[in-house]
């Protein structure tokens, strides 16, 4: 077993690892910048050392400094979190060189991972479903149309040098092709400078859906369900769930092992998640990119299948045993988390640093809050702005539902705005209150 | 009540006083802060009874905040300056076990001057002075373990 | 389903039935004496009556009341909480004759229940197992002998005025027996002025085990696991846990039918508890008492059931069919409660009534808090010292207790003194940890 | 910061002073207390931004407890009392529906006079007047519910 870990981040996942590290007892070293000192990261580790200014790239970015934070600690693992350094297979190569743990995937795989179209390429090498589209760059319209008709409408043409919407048309039926083709062409080249286009089939309002995976020694692969999370305002998620609403036992069977099947094809250690774009009328899914980390959203999993992922990356990293037999792993009932931001919904969800004068987290039955946040904490201007996870947990999914609202109503945060009054609004929301909240929801109901 | 940025004024209002101990008792809260006597390398501590700021942090082996917050106070005296670390990583007052300290209290130095070294990932980063002047102090013993922005030494400036 | 509940209640057993009610959908009244006006359950209440000044037999006590209160109101429905009157069967007789139904048993059982003696006349009846001594009054040294014999020492020789230990003595053998008994008949008469004595089997440290109870319509009595209360501080509960370490699953099922047979042989209807001492060394256990409400301590049967027994009680008194079966209730983990009260233990558990300056929760992975406190709440001096159930939930015993040592490393309660220091130091008590502690174990190692 | 205590202080404040209105602007926090004019019946009102002492706490449609705080404050003048409630239930101006209300507004009544009836449990209360005096004004309408500790009345003492 390790003799101390470092955390190489901050906020609420650094506190999440620390409570796992301690219930493990393991000693921990936590790590900040000069405006993180007052941070809880810091007061519930073991140790704590300042390694840098309060902009990212100079400390929690910097790999140096959190390889000489653990070497002058003695730490022997880092756990990177998310965000920050936990994708980056340079630090994790360089934990290697230093004799030091790196709590995550080997550095093959993030890298082979972290390319999209290689991690599309792999996935569907081994029959994960991807997205059907083009192989490369589409030059003619009659190229466009015998693919468009292969994948089947609508498609979706967009420019290779895209963004922003621009040279991007969504294209319903044959009719409409060619015009489009052209549109999209002029638009490209005048946008950017080059026509280059490309078709991708186009999923109307797709649910986004993802599979937690664990992966150990001895190409074992454990699927721990899926999480539903296609509340999201520009592809931030806001609410994630599981079970999801719209996946049968039988088309979660197929996600599971076609996520299985994909991790095991890399070799994937430890915990990561794919996502899937589910198209919910027809039950097809497609492979959208996978997560070589853990996830905010991963106590969702936790509460619905008893089990601690942070525990398991860490034992797993330090090769002991889990003793998980596929059969361990039921869904029991359905979590629900609310991601609480500082931010101001009223003026476009700008982040709201400053200081929380007032703080009081909801409790009883089925609530779980993972947050860093106290009563006089100043949420500084530099990183995220997420200030806790508020989860519930329900026999099924309208006690879960029934239970964050009374939740949301018992939370209060005064000084900085968040994001409860949008979630109250949310979780009263007819859409979806059914289960039929897309990914488009919150551009269609909540403007 | 007593918050933490309170406890902060007080700090800062200690070490800008010629007085050496503030104790406040306020309905069932204590705190106390004393300040070390000048230039004897004592540190500023900090009581309180309870809660984040001292009660449900455990000591921290490596240098905490607190402590860093502390030195970082001027030793005293007029026109003292503190070389800061600019990095993690160890601190060694000489280039190898066997040679003389790079510095030490009383001597002159100029700007540009090599002070310590502080060694990260191997790799030994010798630490200039930032100005002129005399060592007042050595914040820091040899082979001990600073963190980015610790204070490592205080110098007079001259001139 | 009824239009309305009122809660007969303060503190957080009122803001639980809160809680639970604005999870069904049901409006809510809370009732307050003039010292809680800024309480919690007055806040997330939906409505809020003032109910009389802060002395309880002016407010909380006073059946009158709290019926005008229901009727101004219109609330249909009372629950009682615990303490106050949720045992006084004359309140529960006087709701109903003011079409108020009073969720809890029927008034008939908890006047039965509530007569120490009958209660256990009734068990014995049935065949549960009660403590075996004298029907009554021992008259002669040579009748305490023969029943001495009959019971097995060692037997405890009572005064039946007594109290405080006076007129009490523990007899280990024959041999001491003649000389205690007259010890204790002289210590009778000048202490109560009464020199009756009565006999009973003595348990060396015993564990308090209960089991927790749901009577439904139909004679259908649910169990629901027990609970291990053995951490007393003069029979006052200080922590609970589900399972308890020294039950095995034969003597589970034991327990389990004593408590079902004794239930339904007095038609038990709602929430209830039968608590027991359990001899561990031999596995006999005995019926102490029942007790015809919910407790303090039901938090750590939901955590391990997964089941919502507020919730329960009051659709049960709805007459809703909670479609219920035996293999629904499974033990799964492990959880913990320590009862977090305002009380200094330097001080000898001196209640500190006073204002809470600073307030801070624990949260993370397997944490559950139940309390009507925040930063700024003055606890009055005239109820009960609890202001925070704190419990752990964990895979399994060890993880539960390494939860809640984390969790208590984390709660922050500023201003008045706590038990918290107290349920560190049990918790990291080798005979606690190993599972040995019993109703002895705070006057044996606490000292 | 503005805690129920403090926010109750300040209401005292403004009791006892002759101004009508206290506005406070605090890092974001507002807090605006209004005095009625002499009289005229209206309330005094509290607006918080959020938090436990409105924001969270849904508008009571039961007599709530800021409400009942603001009617405990003297109508304005001097000399004046209030009659307060001493149980939960229904208050009457009248012992019958056709009947006379027992008092109205100027109204002389002696100590001990009946001023209405609080109906609890289908017991009909009379409530005597504790002093004697002159009625300012009656503070709740007919057939309304009633809470402990609810001012009825506002009487001007005389003598």
């Amino acid at each position: 077993m390790f003799k101390k870990i470092l955390i190489a981040n901050r906020g609420e996942i650094a506190l999440r690892v620390i409570r796992a590290c301690k219930e493990l007892g393991l000693p921990t070293v936590a790590v900040y910048s000069t405006v993180d000192r007052e941070s809880l990261h810091v007061f519930f580790a073991d140790e704590s050392v300042c390694i840098g200014p309060p902009t990212a790239s100079e400390s929690y970015l910097k790999p140096q400094r959190l390889i000489a934070a653990a070497e002058v600690t003695g730490a022997d693992a880092i756990h990177p979190g998310y965000g920050f350094l936990a994708e980056n297979s340079d630090f994790a190569e360089m934990c290697s060189m230093h004799g030091i743990t790196f709590i995550g995937p080997r550095p093959e795989t993030m890298i082979l991972m972290g390319d999209k179209a290689n991690a599309k390429k792999t996935m569907k090498a081994v029959g994960v479903p991807v997205l059907p589209g083009s192989e490369g760059v589409v030059a003619e319209v009659e190229e466009a149309r015998r693919l468009a008709e292969a994948i089947g409408y609508p498609v979706i043409i967009k420019a290779s040098a895209g963004g922003g919407g621009r040279g991007m048309r969504i294209v319903r039926s044959v009719d409409a092709l060619e015009s489009n083709f052209e549109m999209a062409r002029a638009e490209a080249e005048s946008s950017f400078g080059n026509g280059d286009l490309y078709i991708e089939k186009y999923l109307e309002n797709p649910r986004h859906i993802e599979v937690q995976l664990l992966g150990l020694p001895g190409d074992q692969v454990f699927a721990f369900g899926e999480r539903d999370c296609s509340i999201q305002r520009r592809h931030q998620k806001l609410i994630e769930e599981s079970p999801s609403p719209v996946v049968s036992p039988a088309l979660r069977k197929r996600l599971m092992e076609a996520a299985v099947e994909g991790a095991r094809s890399v070799g994937y250690q430890s915990a990561g998640t794919i996502e899937f774009l589910l198209d919910s009328s027809s039950g097809d899914f497609y492979f959208m990119e996978m997560n070589t980390r853990i996830q905010v959203e991963h106590p969702v999993t936790e509460l619905v299948t008893g089990h601690d992922l942070v525990k398991y990356q860490i034992l797993a990293a330090a090769g002991q045993d889990l003793g998980l037999k596929n059969g361990d792993i039921r869904l029991k009932g359905h979590a629900i988390e609310c991601r609480i931001n500082a931010e101001d919904p009223e003026k476009n969800f700008l982040p709201a640093p400053g200081k929380i004068t007032e703080l009081h987290f909801p409790g009883g039955p089925g609530i779980r809050v993972d947050s860093h946040a106290f009563a006089g904490y100043s949420i500084p201007p530099n990183y995220d702005s997420l200030i806790a996870k508020l989860l519930s947990y329900g026999s099924d999914r309208s006690e879960a539902l029934a239970r964050m609202r009374r939740a949301l109503d018992e939370m209060v945060v005064e000084g900085v705005e968040t994001t409860i009054p949008m979630h109250k609004k949310i979780l009263a929301h007819p859409e979806f209150i059914a289960g039929r909240a897309t990914t488009g929801f919150l551009t269609q109901y909540m403007k | 009540m007593l918050d933490y940025n309170e406890i902060k004024k007080l700090v800062r209002l200690l070490e800008n006083s010629q007085i050496n101990e503030i104790e406040i008792n306020d309905r069932g809260r204590k705190i106390r802060l004393t300040k070390s006597a000048p230039g004897n390398g004592q540190q500023m501590g900090m009581m309180l009874p309870a809660g984040f700021y001292h009660g449900s942090a455990p000591a921290a082996p490596a240098p905490s905040a607190p402590e860093a917050a502390a030195a970082a106070a001027p030793a005293a005296g007029r026109n003292t300056r503190q070389v800061k670390s600019p990095m993690v990583g160890t601190f060694y007052t000489s280039p190898s076990p066997d040679a003389d300290p790079y510095v030490q209290v009383g001597d002159m130095v100029h700007k540009g001057q090599v002070l310590c070294i502080v060694e990260a990932m191997k790799l030994m980063n010798e630490i200039e002075s930032e100005f002129a002047g005399r060592i007042v102090e050595v914040l820091v013993e040899n082979a001990q373990p600073v963190e980015f922005d610790q204070p490592l030494f205080t110098l007079e400036v001259t001139g």
